[in-house]
């Protein structure tokens, strides 16, 4: 780890921004989920990297260490990542009832159906 | 990393994308070791590289496997997330420089864990005195947030008859007349 | 019992009549009977309230803490004594003469209709009394909205239309101006109380006022300032009771009383005399009243005529209001009262026609003098008093607001009077030559499928009709002879006392 | 079919490794890396291999839908109920001093039922989540859409 | 010794029902615990407000760990009295779901549902009262989970598209507020807010904050749905089961809406967000494309639901207006709104809940003749649309006072121009509902439907009968409304 100043940021924001362009460029419901996934991964570096302090340890307290990393990073993205995978499930369920719903996992196609259905309702009406 | 990111952005078919964000979780989890995030990496191997692959093979294996080709230029989101991106780096510039022991995240708040955490708590890893103790709330809050996504797994995808299901799909049609 | 008792009581009362009107609709006569009697309680309160406010006391009531700066307040001061004790008397007249056109006609929805016209005094009461701006701007939003199930009443596409029109020019004058000028008054000013001398006084300069008066007399839209008219011929598709009272005594009353309030207790007469913020007004008044004369001129529909007629007689309150010299003060709470009972008799009368005759336009009006007496007699004292001549109660009023004009030596004022008087002439008496004078048109017995339809073998209207018609034409004459009360309270608000 | 039987043995002697292990994350989590919710997973994911070998219904036999769905509210119930009884006993909010009279040792029995709550909750929901997946492709199957 | 925990306990006691209500299974019982738990937070915060009026900052320290250290509650006028209206809209909201649930989720879900409640009312107080900005987090995706979640059971397909792009934008949301306080955190190296507050001045690099303030902003208001970030919120109202419609639009928006106010005033300050900078330039513009363009959109919507939908985007650019004066007078507007139109909408609604349960659906053109088949729940929306559009007598009106004297005291006397005339769209939409239910024909063939159940009527009839009374007596609601503006600009000190 020799590279310094502000590297890391540059490749956790370079993560980032794939992610994030993953999410609303993507039409695919479970590839905008993955994309979130990456957006979110790409976080946890931005919080994790400054912690480090070269030379130092995992802040496990133990005889013949003097540096330790920061503990509270690790504690945030401990808790964040949890957040995350609760989200993707949450996020896959849905996919799952709406590809039930529609037949398509496309948000192209389903907003689609929508139009054809408010259309249709009105014609009704 | 960056390969594997971009390769996901590019790939059509989502089983490749998803062995692709395994590989690429797995990768970061290396990375955290480094670190010294060792409990991070852990828990993002089990995480990124074990549950969230096992949910996500679920999900295509329900919804199917291919992604179809993007209708829409991506003009607007790439402006989109360049912003963010320039935001960030402007924003980054401001931070203190990696690894400097005189950055204020080493002075404040945290020299408090590693010095009294220990003692206080008779746990001698920090980061388990903090997430149980210091922060215990938040972990409490954590555990919400799983009990929440079990529940509402649960109430999205519980097993209905085939029947029921039917007249849901006729119900959706008589909310939009 | 005390004044602030008495001013609860004021209040409640036509509340009270609302809610009873609205349970007893099953049972047309109790539903009519508490209509009357609810009408006859509050006109007794009110008149109760008379002798102490003339005395010069000046009872008050808080209501509610409505903000924590301002609270909703009732305050009985003369010039609401004035429109208070109008708009209930006439009331109670007026309800007998519901009662008989709304059976007459055969209308629908006549539960809906009693418990709107009562929650429409109660709003005027609230206006009539009301202790500070905020306080007459809840009662004015909400006579604006209790008064359009009113307009609508017919459901038909034309009243929804009309209705629209009249909620839209009411409610966006009301918000966009008159709210505006309100709130900007209460930073300004710190308070909303009405106060003799006016609470702008010696805090906004010449400009500021200038926007201010502009941004009151225009959101008043009730008081049917050009270009801001609209509303009031577009109204005239209710039912004829509602144009009576409403459209010709209670809601435009209530526009330009408080126009007269805002100019008297919010600006403050010397005050708007020495920053001459005011004198446009006039102006736009003056025209109003000549622009309206005219469309009145040609209008065809009697109803409409009368609207006209209403929107340049309101313009007349409203020039005396803003001519600022003390004795225009008293012309324009006199005007106020008399033309209530003046045109109140002539929509009275025109309901009549319409119950009777089933006839709308003026050009079908030959000869009906003559199957209609009382009606179009009580017609001609009401257009006497419109035009001004006496013995009609009109001829007071419209002495004063010249005479005010005279010695403010306001020319243009002068020459609007006297065009206008003649204009009023013009299209008044017309009507009532026609009435009286021509032969009814011949030829209507003869080949018509519908001559049933036509009623033209009808008499005089129903007998309550007639009965309040009378009554109103009556008063006219009377407020001629004896208008003492009135001029008292007018004089008191003008601060002559 | 032959494969399938090496498999079945070899979850068998497998399953309980996985339990220990998670048990060993569970209360190592004091001193190395781990703690409850690394544990939880290790526990769904043993229950989950067992259930892919032996099949969902008799995954469904030995730990019970209702069983799951129990467990991921107790596990909630036994973090907040850590929180309460630092309540009781006059401490504030999840507060561990109070539950022994040495402070230390009140701080030790507070992160210990704490990390169990997570565990329990953690476990049953990838349980639940795993059985709700992949019951769902069954009952589509069945449905023949 | 218990209202010394007071704070604690209005997090943890509807925390607790939801895993209860998980163990209970039943429909019933699930009901009543739900209800019982959301009495009892009101029951909380009341004293709780109480208390932080009149004693000032109340810190409460978990895990008796000193505030830096551990997690800290911190609550003063603002956040008891955000809390406040929270935890009285769940009162109002859950004796309705008994009935308002039972046609629109099936019955074995339903503990699932009041689990759900449970846990949106927690993470929601969690959100408000918590003086930690990870925590904050941490509550915020608990309630969020659970909004997808509730809304996701509506009858409607499109009510999972809905509760996906919600997923997706919420999530995002949080993701950037995560990447804010991150920036704030490596600056100052403290995640309490109170001592952000101190430090960041001291510490911050300008460029690292302003980062920080814009993520934290634009993150934040992805939540609030501030215009045009809005586009995930007409869908979600208009297709979840209609008691989440009422509990959210009361609820979700002005609780985000908080945490900016607490992020510009408390922790950044004026001088960093407001001074020299853009940001309450741009709020203001957003706030008034807010107030008009959603407002139009409004009157064209063929389905009342997404009408109220789009007039919630609208009357958020109120508060926001209210936000963007940078005044105490505007915050205490900003406050002031939130109470009135959580009241409002809230009561529209539910009263819109109980139409649909009559009459199966909540286009416009099904509630032709409504005045006359439903009078009671046709007057009550009307008076809540009244409130919209600010008639005085209604809470609507108060806010708009405080907003337009706010603005003019600013010396911004054009505002005052456009608030009137926003509200002049409100008049248009409110009269669209007005005429077809009162001046149409019910539609032939239908039969005509009573008023809803009464327990259904009367908890939205309460909030109706509460908009106006607080628009008549609005003394005690400004003066809380002022305190709470006071305490968000006076800081945490």
């Amino acid at each position: 780890m020799t590279f310094a100043g502000h590297y890391a940021y540059f490749v956790t924001i370079l993560l980032l921004m794939v992610g994030l362009f993953i999410v609303i460029a993507r039409s695919n419901l479970i590839k905008k989920l993955i994309g979130l996934g990456l957006f979110q991964t790409a976080v946890y570096l931005l919080y994790i990297s400054p912690g480090k302090l070269i030379g130092g340890v995992a802040p496990i307290v133990g005889e013949g260490f003097e540096v330790y990393s920061n503990p509270l990073p690790h504690v945030l993205i401990l808790t964040a990542i949890v957040v995350g995978v609760a989200t993707l499930a949450l996020g896959l369920a849905l996919v799952v009832r709406i590809k039930e719903a529609y037949g398509s996992i496309e948000e192209e196609e389903i907003l689609g159906l929508d139009a054809d259905d408010e259309l249709k309702s009105r014609d009704r009406s | 990393m960056g390969a594997a990111a971009i390769g996901i952005a590019r790939q059509r078919n989502l089983f490749g994308v998803v062995l692709l964000s395994g590989i690429y979780s797995f990768l970061m989890a290396t990375l955290l070791v480094v670190l010294d995030a060792v409990d991070v990496a852990m828990t993002e191997a089990a995480v990124g590289a074990g549950i969230s692959t096992v949910l996500l093979l679920g999900a295509i294996h329900l919804t199917g496997g291919t992604e179809s080709k993007p209708i829409h230029k991506p003009w607007l989101p790439l402006f989109v997330v360049v912003v963010t991106g320039g935001m960030l780096v402007y924003g980054t510039l401001g931070l203190p420089a990696f690894s400097d022991p005189q950055a204020p995240i080493h002075q404040h708040v945290a020299p408090s864990y590693l010095n009294e955490g220990p003692v206080k708590t008779g746990v001698p890893n920090v980061v388990t005195a903090v997430l149980a103790s210091y922060r215990g709330f938040d972990t409490l809050g954590e555990t919400t947030v799983v009990f929440t996504a079990g529940i509402g797994v649960i109430a999205l995808l519980r097993r209905r008859r085939p029947r029921q299901k039917f007249d849901d799909r006729d119900d959706g049609r008589e909310g939009g007349k | 019992m005390s004044g602030s008792m008495a001013l609860a009581g004021i209040l409640a009362t036509p509340l009270v009549g609302l809610v009873l009107v609205s349970l007893s609709g099953r049972w047309p006569n109790l539903r009519e009977g508490i209509t009357l009697s609810t009408a006859v309680v509050l006109f007794a309160q009110v008149l109760g309230l008379y002798g102490a406010v003339a005395d010069g006391a000046r009872p008050e009531l808080v209501l509610l803490p409505m903000l924590p700066e301002v609270s909703l307040q009732l305050t009985a001061e003369p010039l609401g004594m004035l429109f208070g004790l109008i708009a209930s008397g006439l009331w109670i007249i007026s309800s007998i003469y519901s009662i008989g056109y709304m059976r007459g006609n055969q209308e629908g929805n006549q539960t809906r209709f009693f418990v709107c016209f009562a929650g429409a005094i109660f709003a005027a009461q609230g206006i009539a009394f009301a202790g500070n701006m905020l306080t007459l701007f809840l009662f004015y939003e909400a006579m604006t909205l209790i008064t359009y199930p009113l307009v609508t009443h017919h459901g038909t596409d034309h009243a929804k239309k009309s209705a629209r029109i009249y909620l839209g020019v009411l409610m966006g004058t009301s918000i966009v101006f008159l709210l505006t000028g309100m709130l900007a008054t209460w930073v300004l000013a710190g308070t909303l109380d009405f106060r003799e001398g006016g609470i702008l006084a010696g805090q906004v300069g010449a400009t500021g006022t200038a926007v201010l008066m502009a941004l009151y007399m225009f959101g008043i839209g009730k008081a049917a300032l050009m270009p801001f008219h609209r509303w009031l011929p577009a109204a005239m598709v209710a039912p004829t009771p509602v144009s009576a009272l409403l459209h010709a005594v209670a809601v435009v009353k209530a526009g330009v009383f408080s126009v007269v309030k805002v100019v008297v207790y919010v600006f403050g007469t010397e005050n708007l005399m020495s920053l001459g913020s005011a004198d446009w007004v006039p102006m736009i008044a003056g025209y109003t009243i000549v622009a309206a004369s005219i469309v009145a001129l040609r209008a065809d529909n009697l109803k409409r005529r009368l609207a006209y007629s209403t929107v340049s007689q309101l313009s007349y309150v409203t020039l005396a209001a803003t001519l600022l010299a003390p004795i225009s003060i008293v012309g324009a709470a006199m005007h106020i009262a008399v033309h209530a009972v003046g045109k109140i008799t002539l929509f009275f009368a025109a309901g009549s026609i319409y119950t009777a005759a089933h006839k709308t336009e003026v050009s079908q009006l030959d000869g009906i003098g003559r199957k209609m007496p009382w009606t179009m007699l009580a017609f001609g004292v009401g257009a006497l008093s419109m035009i001004g001549l006496p013995p009609a109660a009109g001829f007071i009023s419209k002495w004063y607001i010249l005479s005010a004009a005279m010695s403010a030596e306001h020319w243009t004022a002068v020459a609007v009077l006297v065009v206008s008087t003649l204009l009023n002439a013009g299209y008044f008496l017309p009507i009532v030559w026609r009435a009286f004078f021509r032969e009814p048109p011949a030829s209507d017995h003869h080949g018509d499928a519908h001559g049933h339809d036509h009623h033209d073998d009808h008499g005089e209207a129903p007998w309550p009709m007639v009965l309040a018609q009378t009554v109103t034409a009556s008063l006219t004459i009377i407020l001629f002879i004896y208008h003492e009360p009135v001029l008292k309270l007018a004089r008191a608000v003008a601060g002559g006392d | 079919m032959r494969l399938d039987v090496i498999l079945r043995v070899l979850a068998k002697l497998l399953i309980p490794f996985a339990v220990m292990f998670a048990s060993y994350v569970q209360f190592h989590g004091d001193f190395g890396p781990g703690g409850g919710f690394q544990a939880g997973v290790i526990i769904a994911a043993a229950v989950i291999f067992y259930g892919l070998i032996y099949g969902l219904p008799s995954a469904r036999e030995v730990v019970p839908d209702v069983l799951v769905e129990a467990m991921i509210a107790i596990g909630v119930l036994v973090y907040a109920g850590v929180g309460i009884a630092g309540l009781l006993l006059g401490g504030n909010y999840l507060d561990y001093f109070v539950l022994d009279h040495d402070p230390v040792h009140g701080q030790h029995r507070g992160i210990f039922w704490v990390e169990a709550g997570v565990a329990i909750t953690v476990s049953a929901v990838m349980l639940k989540i795993f059985y709700v997946f992949a019951g769902r492709r069954r009952d589509a199957g069945g449905e023949g859409s | 010794m218990l209202s010394q925990h007071l704070p604690i306990l209005l997090v943890v006691v509807p925390l607790l029902a939801a895993p209860i209500i998980v163990l209970l299974r039943r429909s019933f019982p699930s009901w009543l615990v739900a209800t019982l738990a959301s009495i009892a937070t009101l029951a909380i915060a009341l004293p709780l407000l109480a208390r932080a009026v009149s004693e000032g900052v109340i810190s409460y320290a978990i895990g008796n760990w000193p505030p830096p250290l551990g997690i800290e509650y911190r609550v003063d006028a603002a956040n008891a009295f955000v809390a406040f209206i929270v935890s009285l809209i769940g009162v109002f909201v859950m004796p309705y779901c008994r009935r308002g649930v039972s046609s629109e989720v099936r019955a074995e879900e339903h503990y699932l549902f009041y689990a759900m409640m449970m846990l949106c009312l927690s993470g929601l107080l969690g959100i408000l009262l918590t003086g930690d900005a990870f925590n904050l987090f941490v509550f915020l995706e608990i309630s969020s989970l659970a909004t997808y979640v509730l809304i996701a059971m509506g009858r409607d397909r499109r009510a999972l598209v809905a509760s996906y792009q919600y997923l997706l934008m919420g999530t995002i949301g949080a993701t950037l507020y995560v990447i804010g306080i991150g920036l704030l955190y490596l600056q100052t190296g403290t995640l309490n807010l109170a001592d952000l507050a101190v430090r960041l001045p001291a510490m911050g690099d300008p460029r690292a904050t302003l980062a920080a303030l814009a993520f934290i902003t634009v993150g934040i208001s992805l939540k609030i749905a501030l215009f045009p970030l809005h586009l995930w919120l007409p869908n979600a109202y208009a297709y979840s089961p209609s008691a989440v419609s009422a509990f959210l639009a009361a609820t979700a928006t002005k609780v985000s809406i908080y945490v900016l106010m607490r992020y510009f005033f408390t922790i950044f300050g004026e001088t960093v967000v407001f001074d020299a900078r853009y940001t309450g330039v741009i709020l203001l513009a957003l706030s008034l494309a807010a107030m008009f363009i959603p407002a139009v959109v409004a009157i064209f919507q063929t389905d009342v639901k997404r009408l109220l939908a789009y007039s919630s985007v609208s009357q958020i650019g109120y508060i926001t207006l209210g936000i963007s004066l940078h005044s105490v007078g505007g915050l205490t507007a900003a406050v002031a709104h939130l109470f009135n139109h959580a009241l409002t909408k809230g009561g529209m609604f539910l009263v819109l809940g109980g139409v649909v349960f009559r009459l199966g659906g909540s286009a416009l053109d099904r509630m032709a003749g409504l005045g006359r088949t439903m009078p009671i729940a046709s007057f009550a929306f009307v008076i809540g649309g009244l409130s919209l559009i600010g008639i005085p007598g209604t809470a609507g009106f108060v806010s708009k006072w405080y907003l337009v004297t706010a603005a003019m005291a600013e010396g911004q006397w054009w505002l005052a121009g456009a608030v009137m005339l926003s509200s002049l769209l409100a008049v248009i939409y409110v009269w669209r509902f007005v005429e077809v239910a009162y001046f149409r024909e019910p539609p032939a063939g239908h039969p005509p439907a009573g008023e809803a159940p009464l327990s259904l009527l009367l908890p939205a009839l309460a909030m109706i009968v509460a908009c106006v009374w607080f628009g008549l007596d609005a003394s005690w609601s400004g003066n809380m409304a002022r305190a709470a503006a006071e305490a968000l600009a006076g800081g945490w000190k």
